[in-house]
């Protein structure tokens, strides 16, 4: 019965990372991202994590897309379409690795040939979520709030700029 | 297994066209109370007491030409607005309107589908109506759009925090992030009694949310011609229109299921409660719409994020406090 | 300074060699002063003590056809106490060119570049002297007395009358 | 409740503007819901746009027909009230405006200096708004009274009614 | 304006926006939604009033006026009648002289309440705009009254009126008078105590009196930035000296500050006209000179040399002196003059309209420097711009 | 806090206001239906009026051609004859066109008129598909009998 669900959604949510590398025009990408997530959304309903795919949505499509959305529209505003770049090197080094990555996927589904194990009861619950986050992991987790915080402040640093002097405009 | 996907699939149908029908005609309940307001009569010629302008007006709207600036980017220029109409109308799925009715002898629940956590499902439906705004904004290639567009979406995601703070402290009261419960918690006292504070957040943010007087500055015409949807016309501009109305509504509805006591109330069976509840929220939004100047975008942002979000954080506070305290 | 007639005893103490014209009608008090020295005469009104003129308008007069053809006038104002003078200067057809008193007024550069596009009088020294009001491309000063006022006949069936301008005939002047 | 108004008489008007037979029933409904829901666009030059504002407001209200939604963005707009004198440099802006609308869209034509210049005979007016744009409907007055508008209005929803939108 | 730098965004406002009044074209320079460059682009409702009017004769120019600034429209009028007036060195009779300034005040009124109005439409308070319209309907169906048209009279003459004022005027207008007052007060409780209303319009586009004397800006926009200065006061005309009124002064020169002079002029405005009604004496509202003034209807038919004045005065205008006045007085937005030359014939050899908006609105890239486009809009509406008026 | 409460307070009473005209009765005048009453010297339409006996007043001398700002009026005079007296003095209008779209209704041409024939009615409803349709002659202009603009036919000028 999964199937019916999980198969268009894995898909979807595999074309969706193609449309992130392949789309030229960056707000694309940043709508195939956007897909991405919707799907990966879907198979956490799968799991019966409707927190965490609600969060999902929330957090990814509701606000980091729309950042880079953000930062797209500014600089496509300010300064028209950036030149793509062309690094032929990195392509090469993009590709093996991408091979590799997909040679070890390929090999730990293989073997993994035991049956399926159910997800454990109450998982994905905002309660499971709550004690993940503030008991087990709590000082990772508010060491990445404080890593977050010193780069928001580092952004406001060097963004900011001294206004002119007042004068008047004609 | 089958009858649910039918039964799912008759509700689904069916409050979509409530919705619609709730959308078309709070277009003409804002246009005739405004003009009320302000001495007037307001649409009264175009059918019965003007019954059949919404009907005209889309009618219209769908067989204008079909419109696509050249410089706009195609694909989203088309995407912008159905997303934002498919998120605004997507909510419903959650909403209950009524406890459960006796009908041909099964139980149906009025509401499609009782999710458990289902608030925080209309909080993230909301945050994808944001690409219709930021996305069509930005795909009409105008200066007005985008500028338009980029307040549009800075507001939305500052007043989505002070709603999503709100909410917290009505969730921490109920103990459920199920709207049923919510509204079942609130069976002996609403929660407009309990969370004052609240109650005040969200009503507020959800003036911001949906670009209501005085906060409309995505669309204040008065600077930037129309805002976001300026190089709309025809029926795509008909679906953002859409996605605003119905956005008011389901605000009004979510005030009323969170704060209001949803269904509850004497006499009336709880859908009619629901609806004059939710009435009188548009309504209200409607009068503060004829009186209200609007705020300047730069005071918009501080008032969210110097005034509203610090309260929300502090009424979570006390909430969570009080409730350890009472109910621990 | 109680008047005008005070702004004009000043003129002529501070610039001893000016060549003043001073004339008085229905109270009011016009100086007209050679187009080269108009600028020194009105920074010398604009310093005056005593009063802090204000330049209420600056516009011309095309007299054509007689020579010199365009008069550029400076209407003065005081507040307090409220004084009015009008300054004025003649310029010929073919070089018509004046200093720009924007350094003075900056009120007076939408005003002088006003009485570019319409006369086509040149100010010297002024920050942008395009057209103002009519579009940039237009050829011709509509305020010329040779520009036409460029009407068209009124529509009426089966009949093209004269154009307006030409059914009370302009008459001679009277004394 | 349509107004009691001269019925719309090809003969009398032009020809360009003859009469259409609105055959099918669609077609019908769509110059019905074409006629009661024709949006201005906010479109104000000189004296003529404050009657029109007027016009709109609460003695006249223009809304009654289902037209007080003056759109700022012409995309949205259905008519083009041009109420007041077009200048030379006015009228290319108000050519791309027009440009700007979706068809079907019309222009009244609002006073006489949008009709033919009026009074002002001279170099810096377009003697007519027709010179750019198709108008529909000629209103008189210097400026028209608000109801004259609203009967210019009136024509130009017979108008519609009648040949469903197309010219 | 410099050329624009790469990191400015410069959006083009008009020449149709629903914010510019008009056709007033802006083209902004933004850094974000700082604005720091204004250039106004003026000119698109340019008429040729001037050209038109040295090509008209001085009676026919009558209707010229009240097409130029077409919200204060008897005040325009007026100014044009007085310069016409000054010319031929005479005075009307006193009836006309209080009807003119009780007119006059009406429509300082009726411009306001549009100022007023089109404030509170643009930020937004569209009741506001549609009460205010109402009052000002009130007042126009007065000038509908006493002229038989709602905005372009054309009813002064030169020397007087073109008829006595009707019946049952003086009881409407004392009417109207009277209940102006709880009206003001009701827009008062409606936008002045308004905390967004406030924060809108306070410190924005602040105007030091030093930059608007430099401009040469008059009316309440500079008396809102606290210089004393109305042509009622400093030039009396038309009779104005006879009335007791004060001049509102403001003091930051926001455009707060512009709101509450005007306000306070309608109030002022107000205290003319009630004062103007208890003295209205009766007589005649046209001079007796049949060189100047068409002779009364009735002696047309008993009379051949009224017959023959009618024809002369028609066929042939007026013919004032060679010279040259201007004629200025206080319009809602400042100092209007008409400055006529005459060579002596039937029509003005030169008409210069001293428009007040023209000088105003030189101030508007001051004022807006710094802000933002939001605040753009409220110096626009605060400067009150009739375009007709900047454009001529 | 005091401010904060003073404000809310002020906004609570902008709500106020508006509210209180919700109750009020609608000023509008609903137009096509009802029409609005002009004042009897509103400047509208303009007729060719009539003596009270049939004759027709106008003269043919064309002081309103002349006085008119905008020339939105043309007039063709012809002799009268004794066999076809259609004006009390030695000429008529032959033809009387007025261009209402270039018209200003300012009420020059009334003034003007020696004979009081050209007055500016009471109607207001001037519009038309095309600017032909707006130049009205003299069989439109002139009234259908004496009194028909609402002027007294008897009255001398």
């Amino acid at each position: 019965m999964e199937w019916i669900i999980f198969v268009p959604a894995a898909a979807l949510a595999v074309a969706g990372g193609v449309g992130v590398i392949a789309a030229r025009q960056p707000v694309h990408s940043a709508i195939a991202l956007l897909v991405v997530l919707a799907a990966l959304a879907v198979t956490y309903l799968l799991l019966t994590a409707q927190f965490i795919a609600v969060l999902q949505v929330i957090i990814y499509a509701g606000a980091i897309v729309v950042l880079f959305l953000f930062v797209i529209m500014l600089l496509h505003a300010r300064s028209g379409e950036g030149p793509i770049e062309k690094l032929p090197r990195q392509r090469v080094a993009a590709a093996v690795f991408a091979a590799l990555f997909l040679a070890a996927l390929i090999a730990g589904s293989v073997a993994a040939t035991g049956p399926l194990a159910l997800a454990p009861e109450g998982f994905g619950t905002a309660q499971q979520v709550g004690e993940v986050l503030f008991v087990t992991y709590l000082l990772p987790f508010e060491l990445a709030s404080v890593i977050l915080m010193v780069g928001i402040i580092a952004a406001v640093v060097l963004v900011k700029r001294v206004p002119p002097a007042r004068g008047e405009g004609r | 297994m089958i009858s649910v996907v039918l039964v799912a699939a008759i509700k689904s149908v069916l409050v979509v066209v409530m919705v619609l029908a709730g959308f078309a005609y709070a277009t003409l309940l804002e246009r005739r109370l405004l003009a009320r307001f302000q001495l007037r009569y307001g649409p009264n010629r175009v059918g019965p007491f003007g019954l059949l302008q919404p009907i005209a007006d889309g009618i219209k709207l769908i067989f204008k030409e079909s419109f696509m600036p050249a410089t706009a980017d195609r694909l989203v220029y088309w995407l912008a607005p159905a997303i934002s109409m498919v998120a605004a109308l997507f909510v419903y799925a959650v909403i209950p309107i009524g406890p459960e009715i006796r009908f041909f002898g099964t139980t149906v629940p009025l509401y499609i589908a009782d999710v458990n956590v289902g608030i925080l499902l209309v909080l993230g439906a909301s945050s994808i109506g944001v690409y219709g705004v930021i996305l069509g904004g930005w795909s009409s290639n105008n200066k007005y759009a985008l500028l338009g567009c980029l307040r549009s979406s800075a507001q939305l995601i500052s007043y989505e925090l002070a709603i999503g703070l709100a909410v917290v402290s009505v969730v921490l009261t109920a103990g459920s992030l199920s709207l049923v419960d919510i509204v079942n918690a609130q069976q002996r006292l609403w929660f407009v009694a309990l969370q004052p504070v609240g109650f005040l957040l969200f009503f507020i943010g959800a003036l911001a949310e949906t670009n209501r007087a005085p906060f409309d500055l995505p669309e204040a015409e008065q600077e930037l011609i129309a805002g976001f949807h300026t190089e709309y016309g025809g029926f795509k501009f008909a679906m953002f229109y859409v996605g605003e109305y119905v956005g008011i509504i389901t605000m009004s509805l979510l005030v009323t299921t969170l704060f209001l006591g949803g269904w509850h109330g004497p006499l009336l069976p709880g859908p009619h409660w629901v609806a004059i509840k939710t009435f009188a929220f548009v309504c209200l939004f409607i009068w503060i719409r004829a009186t209200m100047p609007r705020v300047r975008h730069d005071q918009l942002m501080a008032f969210g994020w110097k005034v509203l979000v610090p309260l929300g954080l502090l009424n979570v506070v006390a909430t969570a406090v009080i409730v350890a305290l009472v109910g621990g | 300074m109680s008047g005008a007639g005070a702004c004009v005893a000043l003129l002529r103490e501070r610039l001893r060699d000016l060549d003043l014209d001073v004339t008085e009608f229905r109270g009011e008090v016009t100086v007209i002063v050679p187009a080269a020295q108009a600028f020194e005469a009105l920074r010398a009104l604009r310093d005056a003590p005593g009063w802090t003129p204000v330049l209420t308008d600056l516009t011309a007069i095309d007299r054509f056809p007689a020579e010199p053809r365009f008069e550029v006038v400076y209407l003065l104002t005081g507040y307090s106490p409220p004084v009015r003078l009008r300054v004025k200067a003649r310029l010929p057809g073919e070089v018509a060119v004046m200093a720009s008193v924007t350094g003075l007024w900056p009120g007076a550069n939408w005003l002088e570049r006003e009485v570019y596009d319409m006369f086509g009088i040149r100010f010297e020294g002024h920050p942008g002297l395009t057209r103002i009001l009519m579009p940039d491309d237009w050829e011709g000063h509509p305020l010329r007395k040779d520009f036409p006022l460029t009407e068209e006949p009124v529509q009426f069936s089966g009949h093209t009358p004269k154009v307006p301008s030409t059914i009370i005939p302009k008459s001679p002047p009277r004394r | 409740m349509t107004a009691r108004m001269s019925p719309w008489n090809p003969e009398r008007d032009d020809a360009e503007l003859e009469r259409r037979v609105l055959t099918t029933t669609v077609e019908r409904m769509v110059a019905w819901a074409r006629q009661g829901s024709v949006w201005p666009a906010s479109f104000g030059l000189a004296c003529c746009a404050i009657e029109m504002m007027c016009t709109a407001a609460a003695r006249f209200d223009l809304a009654r027909f289902g037209s007080e939604l003056f759109r700022a963005s012409p995309r949205q707009a259905d008519l083009m009230i041009v109420s007041g004198r077009v200048s030379q440099k006015m009228a290319p802006v108000l050519r791309h405006i027009y440009d700007q609308m979706l068809e079907p869209k019309w222009v009244i034509a609002m006073g006489d200096c949008s009709s033919c210049g009026g009074v002002f005979n001279n170099y810096a007016l377009v003697q007519g708004v027709d010179k750019i744009v198709p108008v529909d409907v000629y209103v008189a007055g210097c400026p028209p009274r608000p109801e004259a508008l609203m009967h210019g209005f009136l024509m130009l929803r017979e108008k519609i009614g009648a040949t469903g939108g197309r010219r | 304006m410099p050329e624009p730098r790469p990191e400015t965004l410069t959006i083009n406002m008009g020449p149709q926006h629903p914010a510019t009044h008009g056709v007033l074209r802006l083209l902004l320079e933004l850094e974000g939604e700082v604005i720091v460059g204004t250039r106004p682009i003026i000119g698109h409702l340019h008429t040729g009033f001037e050209k038109e009017m040295e090509n008209r004769t001085y009676h026919q120019n009558i209707v010229f006026p009240a097409r130029i600034e077409y919200l204060a429209t008897f005040i325009e009028e007026m100014a044009y009648v007085l310069a016409v007036e000054k010319l031929l060195g005479i005075t009307p009779p006193p009836r006309a002289q209080v009807a003119r300034i009780i007119l006059a005040e009406m429509s300082r009124v009726a411009s306001h309440l549009v100022f007023l109005g089109s404030s509170a439409i643009d930020v937004n308070v569209s009741s506001g705009f549609m009460y205010c319209l109402q009052d000002r309907e009130e007042i126009l169906d007065i000038f509908d009254m006493v002229s038989g048209q709602r905005m372009m009279h054309g009813y002064y003459r030169i020397g007087g009126l073109h008829q006595d004022l009707p019946e049952g005027f003086e009881a409407r207008v004392r009417q109207i008078a009277e209940g102006l007052a709880g009206r003001v007060d009701e827009y008062d409780s409606l936008l002045t105590d308004n905390l967004i209303w406030r924060k809108r319009l306070e410190g924005v586009a602040v105007l030091t009196p030093q930059t608007a004397l430099a401009y040469g800006c008059t009316g309440p926009v500079l008396r809102g930035s606290g210089v004393n200065y109305d042509v009622r006061k400093a030039f009396p005309y038309g009779g104005y000296e006879q009335f007791e009124f004060d001049v509102p002064l403001g003091r930051n020169g926001d455009a707060f500050d512009r709101y509450l002079v005007r306000m306070e002029e309608m109030r002022q405005s107000r205290r003319i006209i009630l004062q103007a009604l208890d003295r209205l004496p009766g007589g005649p509202v046209r001079l007796d000179d049949r060189k100047i003034a068409l002779p009364p209807r009735g002696e047309l038919v008993r009379s051949m040399e009224a017959v023959i004045h009618q024809f002369k005065l028609v066929s042939e205008g007026l013919h004032p002196p060679a010279g040259e006045v201007y004629a200025a007085v206080e319009s809602p937005r400042g100092e209007k003059g008409y400055y006529l030359v005459s060579d002596g014939s039937n029509r003005p050899s030169r008409v210069r309209v001293r428009a007040a908006t023209f000088n105003n609105l030189q101030a508007l890239p001051a004022m807006v420097y710094r802000g933002f486009i939001a605040d753009v809009v409220v110096a626009i509406a605060s400067l009150d711009v009739v375009l007709g008026d900047v454009d001529r | 806090m005091p401010g904060l409460f003073k404000q809310s307070v002020a906004l609570l009473r902008g709500l106020l206001i508006t509210g209180r005209y919700l109750f009020r009765p609608p000023v509008t005048i609903l137009y096509p239906e009802v029409k609005t009453r002009v004042a009897p010297r509103f400047k509208g339409r303009h007729w060719l009026t009539r003596y009270g006996d049939g004759i027709e007043r106008c003269v043919g001398c064309e002081l309103c051609v002349i006085v008119c700002p905008a020339q939105a009026i043309y007039v063709r005079a012809a002799e009268n004859t004794p066999e076809r007296q259609v004006s009390k003095g030695e000429r008529h209008a032959d033809q009387f066109q007025i261009n209402m779209l270039r018209c200003i209704f300012c009420g020059f041409c009334e003034e003007a008129c020696p004979t009081g024939s050209i007055v500016l009615g009471q109607d207001y409803e001037l519009a038309g598909y095309s600017r032909a349709s707006l130049i009205y002659t003299k069989p439109m202009l002139t009234e259908p009998y004496p009194g028909a603009s609402g002027r007294d036919p008897g009255r001398e000028v």
